[in-house]
Protein backbone atom coordinates (compact mmCIF):
# COMPACT_ATOMS: atom_id res chain seq x y z
CA UNK A 1 0.00 0.00 0.00
CA UNK A 2 2.54 2.33 -0.95
CA UNK A 3 1.15 5.79 -1.74
CA UNK A 4 2.84 8.08 -4.21
CA UNK A 5 0.94 10.62 -3.16
CA UNK A 6 1.66 10.95 0.40
CA UNK A 7 5.61 10.21 1.61
CA UNK A 8 6.91 10.37 5.19
CA UNK A 9 10.83 10.00 4.47
CA UNK A 10 14.36 10.98 6.19
CA UNK A 11 15.58 12.07 2.54
CA UNK A 12 15.30 15.24 1.25
CA UNK A 13 13.46 16.12 -1.75
CA UNK A 14 13.60 18.26 -5.08
CA UNK A 15 11.24 20.83 -5.61
CA UNK A 16 11.44 20.55 -9.58
CA UNK A 17 11.29 16.61 -9.76
CA UNK A 18 8.02 16.62 -7.60
CA UNK A 19 6.41 18.91 -9.34
CA UNK A 20 7.17 17.87 -12.61
CA UNK A 21 6.39 13.95 -11.94
CA UNK A 22 3.22 15.72 -10.18
CA UNK A 23 1.91 17.10 -13.94
CA UNK A 24 3.30 14.81 -15.99
CA UNK A 25 0.42 12.86 -16.14
CA UNK A 26 -2.25 15.37 -16.68
CA UNK A 27 -2.31 17.18 -19.43
CA UNK A 28 -4.85 19.85 -18.37
CA UNK A 29 -2.86 21.43 -15.51
CA UNK A 30 -3.15 25.32 -15.89
CA UNK A 31 -1.43 26.14 -12.43
CA UNK A 32 0.46 24.42 -9.55
CA UNK A 33 0.93 25.71 -6.32
CA UNK A 34 4.09 24.21 -3.86
CA UNK A 35 4.26 25.28 -0.19
CA UNK A 36 7.77 24.10 1.31
CA UNK A 37 8.33 24.23 5.05
CA UNK A 38 11.68 24.83 6.17
CA UNK A 39 13.32 25.04 9.44
CA UNK A 40 13.63 28.25 10.80
CA UNK A 41 17.06 29.33 12.64
CA UNK A 42 15.37 31.35 14.99
CA UNK A 43 11.76 30.13 17.15
CA UNK A 44 10.21 31.67 20.09
CA UNK A 45 13.79 34.26 20.26
CA UNK A 46 16.16 31.85 20.53
CA UNK A 47 18.46 30.32 17.98
CA UNK A 48 17.60 26.96 16.65
CA UNK A 49 20.51 24.62 15.88
CA UNK A 50 18.55 21.41 15.30
CA UNK A 51 15.40 19.85 14.82
CA UNK A 52 13.88 16.42 15.21
CA UNK A 53 10.89 15.65 13.45
CA UNK A 54 9.01 12.53 15.51
CA UNK A 55 5.67 10.68 13.82
CA UNK A 56 3.45 7.74 14.47
CA UNK A 57 3.88 5.33 11.73
CA UNK A 58 0.53 4.39 9.98
CA UNK A 59 -1.41 6.80 11.37
CA UNK A 60 1.02 9.60 9.48
CA UNK A 61 0.01 7.95 6.22
CA UNK A 62 -3.29 7.68 6.90
CA UNK A 63 -4.15 10.90 8.26
CA UNK A 64 -2.29 12.79 5.38
CA UNK A 65 -4.49 10.76 2.52
CA UNK A 66 -7.50 11.79 4.13
CA UNK A 67 -6.77 15.50 4.41
CA UNK A 68 -5.61 15.00 0.63
CA UNK A 69 -8.89 13.52 -0.33
CA UNK A 70 -10.87 16.02 1.42
CA UNK A 71 -9.19 18.86 -0.42
CA UNK A 72 -10.21 16.66 -3.88
CA UNK A 73 -13.62 16.85 -2.76
CA UNK A 74 -13.77 20.25 -2.37
CA UNK A 75 -12.09 21.57 -5.16
CA UNK A 76 -11.53 20.15 -8.77
CA UNK A 77 -7.68 19.31 -8.59
CA UNK A 78 -6.03 17.40 -11.27
CA UNK A 79 -3.30 16.05 -8.91
CA UNK A 80 -1.93 16.41 -5.11
CA UNK A 81 1.45 15.32 -3.41
CA UNK A 82 2.03 15.50 0.30
CA UNK A 83 5.93 14.71 1.46
CA UNK A 84 6.90 15.12 5.23
CA UNK A 85 10.23 14.68 6.29
CA UNK A 86 11.06 12.90 9.51
CA UNK A 87 14.53 12.83 11.76
CA UNK A 88 16.93 15.15 12.35
CA UNK A 89 17.10 18.17 10.46
CA UNK A 90 19.32 21.64 10.59
CA UNK A 91 17.97 25.31 9.96
CA UNK A 92 16.99 25.97 6.13
CA UNK A 93 16.47 22.12 5.41
CA UNK A 94 13.28 21.79 3.80
CA UNK A 95 10.58 19.74 6.15
CA UNK A 96 7.75 19.65 4.01
CA UNK A 97 6.11 19.83 0.35
CA UNK A 98 2.60 20.06 -0.32
CA UNK A 99 2.00 20.36 -4.22
CA UNK A 100 -1.37 21.49 -5.93
CA UNK A 101 -1.71 20.55 -9.46
CA UNK A 102 -5.41 22.51 -10.95
CA UNK A 103 -6.46 23.49 -14.21
CA UNK A 104 -7.19 27.18 -12.93
CA UNK A 105 -5.34 29.18 -10.00
CA UNK A 106 -7.57 29.40 -7.35
CA UNK A 107 -8.21 26.20 -6.82
CA UNK A 108 -4.78 25.16 -6.65
CA UNK A 109 -3.70 28.34 -3.69
CA UNK A 110 -7.01 27.36 -1.50
CA UNK A 111 -6.46 23.80 -1.83
CA UNK A 112 -2.89 23.88 -0.85
CA UNK A 113 -3.48 26.12 1.85
CA UNK A 114 -6.28 24.00 3.04
CA UNK A 115 -3.40 21.28 3.66
CA UNK A 116 -0.90 22.63 5.20
CA UNK A 117 -3.46 24.27 7.61
CA UNK A 118 -5.10 20.49 8.22
CA UNK A 119 -1.44 19.24 8.21
CA UNK A 120 -0.55 21.64 11.10
CA UNK A 121 -3.02 20.36 13.39
CA UNK A 122 -3.97 16.87 12.46
CA UNK A 123 -1.31 14.82 11.12
CA UNK A 124 1.03 13.33 14.16
CA UNK A 125 4.46 14.88 13.96
CA UNK A 126 6.42 16.60 16.75
CA UNK A 127 9.11 18.56 16.36
CA UNK A 128 11.80 18.87 18.71
CA UNK A 129 14.34 22.04 18.81
CA UNK A 130 17.86 22.46 20.01
CA UNK A 131 18.82 25.82 21.00
CA UNK A 132 22.14 26.83 23.12
CA UNK A 133 19.49 26.65 26.50
CA UNK A 134 18.75 23.10 25.31
CA UNK A 135 16.45 20.51 23.93
CA UNK A 136 12.78 21.45 24.05
CA UNK A 137 9.19 20.16 22.23
CA UNK A 138 8.02 22.95 20.20
CA UNK A 139 4.72 24.18 21.56
CA UNK A 140 1.34 23.72 19.00
CA UNK A 141 0.49 27.08 18.15
CA UNK A 142 -3.14 28.56 18.78
CA UNK A 143 -2.81 30.26 15.52
CA UNK A 144 -2.52 26.81 13.94
CA UNK A 145 -5.84 26.01 15.72
CA UNK A 146 -7.19 29.14 14.03
CA UNK A 147 -6.13 28.98 11.08
CA UNK A 148 -7.70 25.10 10.95
CA UNK A 149 -11.34 26.46 12.20
CA UNK A 150 -11.36 28.95 8.90
CA UNK A 151 -12.11 25.89 6.69
CA UNK A 152 -15.17 24.83 9.33
CA UNK A 153 -16.94 28.49 8.10
CA UNK B 1 -5.08 -6.81 25.57
CA UNK B 2 -4.26 -3.41 24.52
CA UNK B 3 -1.19 -2.18 22.70
CA UNK B 4 -0.64 1.32 24.06
CA UNK B 5 2.10 4.23 22.18
CA UNK B 6 3.16 7.47 23.60
CA UNK B 7 5.00 9.78 21.57
CA UNK B 8 7.05 12.79 22.22
CA UNK B 9 7.19 14.25 25.30
CA UNK B 10 4.75 11.86 26.43
CA UNK B 11 7.15 8.86 25.55
CA UNK B 12 10.16 11.20 27.40
CA UNK B 13 8.00 11.55 30.59
CA UNK B 14 7.07 7.73 30.87
CA UNK B 15 10.16 6.45 29.58
CA UNK B 16 8.78 4.26 27.43
CA UNK B 17 7.83 4.15 23.81
CA UNK B 18 4.68 1.33 23.86
CA UNK B 19 3.30 -1.45 26.43
CA UNK B 20 0.41 -3.87 26.37
CA UNK B 21 -1.97 -4.31 29.00
CA UNK B 22 -3.40 -7.80 29.50
CA UNK B 23 -6.42 -6.12 30.75
CA UNK B 24 -10.09 -5.33 28.97
CA UNK B 25 -11.27 -1.66 29.03
CA UNK B 26 -14.95 -0.86 28.38
CA UNK B 27 -13.63 2.90 26.66
CA UNK B 28 -10.17 5.12 26.67
CA UNK B 29 -11.41 6.57 30.05
CA UNK B 30 -11.69 3.82 31.26
CA UNK B 31 -7.84 2.95 30.31
CA UNK B 32 -6.78 6.31 31.15
CA UNK B 33 -8.18 6.05 35.38
CA UNK B 34 -6.33 3.07 35.29
CA UNK B 35 -2.97 4.41 33.98
CA UNK B 36 -3.28 7.32 35.96
CA UNK B 37 -3.10 5.20 39.13
CA UNK B 38 0.79 4.76 38.46
CA UNK B 39 1.67 8.07 39.89
CA UNK B 40 1.82 11.87 39.85
CA UNK B 41 3.29 12.17 35.79
CA UNK B 42 0.99 9.76 34.75
CA UNK B 43 -2.64 11.83 36.58
CA UNK B 44 -0.88 15.03 35.20
CA UNK B 45 -0.70 14.11 31.71
CA UNK B 46 -3.63 11.76 30.56
CA UNK B 47 -6.32 12.82 33.53
CA UNK B 48 -5.35 16.35 34.17
CA UNK B 49 -4.41 17.12 30.89
CA UNK B 50 -7.38 19.17 28.94
CA UNK B 51 -4.46 18.46 25.73
CA UNK B 52 -3.97 15.35 25.82
CA UNK B 53 -4.86 13.43 22.43
CA UNK B 54 -5.55 10.61 21.29
CA UNK B 55 -5.63 8.00 18.37
CA UNK B 56 -7.47 4.35 18.74
CA UNK B 57 -6.49 2.38 15.62
CA UNK B 58 -4.87 5.19 14.05
CA UNK B 59 -8.21 7.49 13.96
CA UNK B 60 -8.49 10.20 16.23
CA UNK B 61 -10.46 9.29 19.54
CA UNK B 62 -11.80 10.52 22.92
CA UNK B 63 -12.47 8.97 26.44
CA UNK B 64 -15.79 7.99 25.53
CA UNK B 65 -14.66 5.72 22.53
CA UNK B 66 -14.66 2.12 22.56
CA UNK B 67 -11.73 -0.54 22.90
CA UNK B 68 -11.52 -4.00 21.79
CA UNK B 69 -8.75 -6.55 22.95
CA UNK B 70 -5.91 -6.02 20.45
CA UNK B 71 -6.95 -2.37 20.19
CA UNK B 72 -3.56 -0.09 19.49
CA UNK B 73 -4.83 3.02 21.96
CA UNK B 74 -2.02 6.07 21.19
CA UNK B 75 -1.64 8.86 23.32
CA UNK B 76 0.15 12.07 22.34
CA UNK B 77 0.35 16.00 22.82
CA UNK B 78 -0.88 18.64 20.19
CA UNK B 79 0.89 17.86 16.98
CA UNK B 80 3.45 20.73 15.58
CA UNK B 81 4.65 19.04 12.30
CA UNK B 82 4.78 20.93 9.15
CA UNK C 1 18.92 48.00 -13.57
CA UNK C 2 18.62 44.67 -13.68
CA UNK C 3 16.33 43.52 -11.40
CA UNK C 4 16.98 39.64 -10.31
CA UNK C 5 13.53 39.68 -8.64
CA UNK C 6 11.84 40.38 -11.43
CA UNK C 7 12.69 38.56 -15.08
CA UNK C 8 11.43 38.53 -18.41
CA UNK C 9 12.77 35.99 -20.55
CA UNK C 10 12.76 33.58 -23.36
CA UNK C 11 14.34 31.03 -21.20
CA UNK C 12 12.40 28.31 -19.36
CA UNK C 13 13.39 28.09 -15.45
CA UNK C 14 14.08 25.43 -12.98
CA UNK C 15 12.01 25.99 -9.97
CA UNK C 16 14.17 24.52 -7.46
CA UNK C 17 17.01 26.22 -8.83
CA UNK C 18 15.23 29.90 -8.48
CA UNK C 19 12.93 28.69 -5.00
CA UNK C 20 16.51 27.50 -3.36
CA UNK C 21 18.08 31.37 -4.59
CA UNK C 22 15.13 33.07 -2.77
CA UNK C 23 15.85 31.85 0.33
CA UNK C 24 19.49 31.66 0.26
CA UNK C 25 20.29 34.61 1.98
CA UNK C 26 17.24 34.82 4.52
CA UNK C 27 17.75 32.39 7.21
CA UNK C 28 14.13 33.24 8.74
CA UNK C 29 12.25 31.69 6.25
CA UNK C 30 9.44 28.88 7.21
CA UNK C 31 7.86 29.19 4.40
CA UNK C 32 7.88 29.19 0.72
CA UNK C 33 4.57 29.34 -1.65
CA UNK C 34 5.63 28.91 -5.60
CA UNK C 35 3.38 29.75 -8.48
CA UNK C 36 3.97 27.67 -11.36
CA UNK C 37 1.40 28.99 -14.31
CA UNK C 38 1.69 26.10 -17.17
CA UNK C 39 0.14 26.13 -21.01
CA UNK C 40 -2.65 24.04 -20.69
CA UNK C 41 -3.50 21.84 -24.08
CA UNK C 42 -6.62 22.65 -24.10
CA UNK C 43 -8.60 25.80 -23.87
CA UNK C 44 -12.40 26.71 -24.40
CA UNK C 45 -12.80 23.51 -26.04
CA UNK C 46 -9.97 23.60 -28.35
CA UNK C 47 -6.81 21.23 -28.62
CA UNK C 48 -4.08 24.22 -28.06
CA UNK C 49 -1.02 23.07 -30.02
CA UNK C 50 1.17 26.12 -29.79
CA UNK C 51 1.31 29.65 -27.37
CA UNK C 52 3.28 32.48 -28.20
CA UNK C 53 3.38 35.47 -25.40
CA UNK C 54 4.09 38.90 -26.39
CA UNK C 55 4.74 41.70 -24.03
CA UNK C 56 5.50 45.37 -23.49
CA UNK C 57 9.40 45.62 -22.67
CA UNK C 58 9.74 48.48 -20.20
CA UNK C 59 6.21 48.92 -18.55
CA UNK C 60 6.57 44.82 -18.35
CA UNK C 61 9.15 45.03 -15.80
CA UNK C 62 8.17 48.35 -14.05
CA UNK C 63 4.51 46.41 -13.61
CA UNK C 64 5.64 43.44 -12.64
CA UNK C 65 8.04 45.53 -9.54
CA UNK C 66 5.17 47.73 -8.73
CA UNK C 67 3.37 44.40 -7.87
CA UNK C 68 6.11 42.88 -6.04
CA UNK C 69 7.06 46.42 -3.78
CA UNK C 70 2.68 46.50 -2.81
CA UNK C 71 2.80 43.27 -1.86
CA UNK C 72 5.90 43.97 0.38
CA UNK C 73 3.63 46.94 2.06
CA UNK C 74 0.72 44.40 2.64
CA UNK C 75 2.67 41.32 3.96
CA UNK C 76 5.81 40.95 6.18
CA UNK C 77 7.47 38.56 3.94
CA UNK C 78 11.75 38.03 3.65
CA UNK C 79 11.57 37.38 -0.42
CA UNK C 80 9.82 37.22 -3.60
CA UNK C 81 10.68 36.60 -7.44
CA UNK C 82 8.30 37.05 -10.68
CA UNK C 83 9.61 34.95 -13.44
CA UNK C 84 7.49 35.33 -16.51
CA UNK C 85 8.45 34.20 -19.95
CA UNK C 86 8.00 34.90 -23.32
CA UNK C 87 8.12 33.61 -26.82
CA UNK C 88 7.05 30.39 -28.14
CA UNK C 89 5.85 27.99 -25.88
CA UNK C 90 4.23 24.20 -25.98
CA UNK C 91 1.87 22.70 -23.96
CA UNK C 92 3.02 22.11 -20.77
CA UNK C 93 5.90 23.97 -20.65
CA UNK C 94 6.25 26.24 -17.82
CA UNK C 95 4.66 30.13 -18.54
CA UNK C 96 5.35 31.91 -15.10
CA UNK C 97 6.43 31.50 -11.57
CA UNK C 98 5.78 33.73 -8.76
CA UNK C 99 7.36 32.36 -5.25
CA UNK C 100 7.50 34.02 -1.98
CA UNK C 101 9.17 33.20 0.48
CA UNK C 102 8.10 34.55 4.78
CA UNK C 103 8.60 33.32 8.28
CA UNK C 104 4.76 31.96 8.29
CA UNK C 105 2.75 30.16 5.97
CA UNK C 106 -0.17 32.81 5.66
CA UNK C 107 1.84 35.48 4.66
CA UNK C 108 3.58 33.54 1.80
CA UNK C 109 -0.01 32.31 0.12
CA UNK C 110 -2.09 35.36 0.65
CA UNK C 111 1.38 37.20 -1.34
CA UNK C 112 1.73 34.87 -4.06
CA UNK C 113 -1.76 34.64 -4.46
CA UNK C 114 -2.14 38.55 -4.59
CA UNK C 115 0.81 39.20 -7.00
CA UNK C 116 -1.08 36.24 -9.50
CA UNK C 117 -3.90 38.40 -9.26
CA UNK C 118 -2.43 41.55 -10.08
CA UNK C 119 -0.40 40.07 -12.63
CA UNK C 120 -3.09 38.31 -14.63
CA UNK C 121 -4.88 41.87 -15.08
CA UNK C 122 -1.80 44.56 -14.62
CA UNK C 123 0.88 43.07 -16.52
CA UNK C 124 1.42 43.52 -20.10
CA UNK C 125 1.80 40.69 -21.58
CA UNK C 126 -0.57 38.60 -24.28
CA UNK C 127 -1.31 35.28 -25.38
CA UNK C 128 -2.03 34.41 -28.79
CA UNK C 129 -2.92 30.25 -29.19
CA UNK C 130 -2.76 28.15 -32.13
CA UNK C 131 -5.39 25.47 -32.42
CA UNK C 132 -6.66 23.39 -35.15
CA UNK C 133 -8.63 26.04 -36.00
CA UNK C 134 -6.18 28.32 -36.96
CA UNK C 135 -4.18 30.79 -34.00
CA UNK C 136 -6.19 33.45 -32.19
CA UNK C 137 -5.74 35.97 -29.36
CA UNK C 138 -6.66 34.56 -25.95
CA UNK C 139 -9.47 36.93 -24.69
CA UNK C 140 -8.90 38.50 -20.84
CA UNK C 141 -11.06 36.61 -18.51
CA UNK C 142 -14.14 38.75 -16.44
CA UNK C 143 -12.74 35.98 -13.82
CA UNK C 144 -9.28 37.12 -13.55
CA UNK C 145 -10.53 41.11 -13.47
CA UNK C 146 -12.85 40.03 -10.48
CA UNK C 147 -10.23 37.91 -8.59
CA UNK C 148 -7.92 41.31 -8.58
CA UNK C 149 -11.34 43.11 -7.29
CA UNK C 150 -11.31 40.61 -4.30
CA UNK C 151 -7.92 42.47 -2.71
CA UNK C 152 -9.95 45.92 -2.91
CA UNK C 153 -11.96 45.46 0.01
CA UNK D 1 6.48 64.18 -31.57
CA UNK D 2 4.81 61.61 -29.90
CA UNK D 3 6.01 57.86 -29.77
CA UNK D 4 3.41 55.42 -30.40
CA UNK D 5 3.30 51.32 -29.81
CA UNK D 6 0.63 48.98 -30.65
CA UNK D 7 1.03 45.42 -28.89
CA UNK D 8 -1.13 41.90 -29.77
CA UNK D 9 -4.14 42.25 -32.09
CA UNK D 10 -3.83 46.02 -32.34
CA UNK D 11 -0.44 45.74 -33.58
CA UNK D 12 -1.64 43.04 -36.34
CA UNK D 13 -4.87 44.91 -37.38
CA UNK D 14 -3.28 48.38 -37.56
CA UNK D 15 -0.05 46.68 -39.57
CA UNK D 16 2.46 48.15 -37.32
CA UNK D 17 3.99 48.17 -33.99
CA UNK D 18 5.27 51.22 -33.82
CA UNK D 19 5.21 54.91 -35.02
CA UNK D 20 6.16 58.69 -34.54
CA UNK D 21 3.43 61.43 -34.99
CA UNK D 22 4.83 65.01 -35.53
CA UNK D 23 2.38 66.21 -34.24
CA UNK D 24 1.26 67.88 -30.63
CA UNK D 25 -1.63 66.83 -28.85
CA UNK D 26 -3.31 68.27 -25.01
CA UNK D 27 -4.23 64.70 -23.92
CA UNK D 28 -4.68 61.04 -25.24
CA UNK D 29 -8.04 61.47 -26.22
CA UNK D 30 -7.19 64.51 -28.71
CA UNK D 31 -4.31 61.68 -30.10
CA UNK D 32 -7.06 58.84 -30.45
CA UNK D 33 -9.22 61.25 -31.97
CA UNK D 34 -6.66 62.07 -34.54
CA UNK D 35 -6.21 58.37 -34.94
CA UNK D 36 -9.66 57.69 -35.69
CA UNK D 37 -9.68 59.97 -38.98
CA UNK D 38 -7.56 57.41 -40.20
CA UNK D 39 -10.20 54.66 -41.05
CA UNK D 40 -13.13 51.97 -39.71
CA UNK D 41 -10.58 49.92 -37.88
CA UNK D 42 -9.03 52.74 -36.46
CA UNK D 43 -11.92 54.42 -35.31
CA UNK D 44 -13.51 50.72 -33.95
CA UNK D 45 -10.58 49.73 -32.22
CA UNK D 46 -9.34 53.02 -30.34
CA UNK D 47 -12.37 55.56 -30.52
CA UNK D 48 -15.28 53.20 -30.12
CA UNK D 49 -13.45 50.05 -28.30
CA UNK D 50 -14.09 50.95 -24.31
CA UNK D 51 -11.78 47.59 -23.75
CA UNK D 52 -8.55 49.71 -24.93
CA UNK D 53 -5.41 50.39 -22.50
CA UNK D 54 -3.42 53.14 -22.61
CA UNK D 55 -0.33 53.92 -21.07
CA UNK D 56 2.26 56.77 -21.09
CA UNK D 57 5.53 56.11 -20.43
CA UNK D 58 4.82 52.53 -19.23
CA UNK D 59 2.33 53.77 -16.52
CA UNK D 60 -1.22 53.57 -17.17
CA UNK D 61 -3.43 56.11 -18.51
CA UNK D 62 -6.50 56.95 -20.20
CA UNK D 63 -7.86 59.89 -22.88
CA UNK D 64 -7.66 62.82 -20.06
CA UNK D 65 -3.80 61.60 -19.42
CA UNK D 66 -1.62 65.05 -20.75
CA UNK D 67 0.87 64.30 -23.49
CA UNK D 68 3.43 66.20 -24.34
CA UNK D 69 6.70 66.15 -26.95
CA UNK D 70 8.69 62.85 -26.47
CA UNK D 71 5.90 61.08 -24.66
CA UNK D 72 5.55 57.43 -25.24
CA UNK D 73 2.22 56.28 -25.43
CA UNK D 74 1.06 52.48 -26.22
CA UNK D 75 -1.87 51.32 -27.30
CA UNK D 76 -3.05 47.65 -26.29
CA UNK D 77 -6.16 45.02 -25.79
CA UNK D 78 -6.77 43.98 -21.94
CA UNK D 79 -3.66 41.49 -20.67
CA UNK D 80 -3.52 37.98 -20.78
CA UNK D 81 -0.84 36.91 -19.33
CA UNK D 82 0.26 34.70 -16.31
Amino acid sequence: MNNPFVRVQIEDFDLSTEVNWLRENHTDVGAVVAFVGTVRDINEGDDVQQLELEHYPGMTEKALENIRQEAHKRWHLESSLIIHRIGKMQPKDQIVLVAVASRHRDNAFEASHYIMDYLKTNAPFWKKEWTPEGERWVDARLSDEQAMQRWLA
Amino acid sequence: MVNILYFASFREVFGQAQEQIPAQFANVGELIHNLAERGEHWREILLENAQVQIAVNHDIANRDTPIKAGDEVAFFPPVTGG
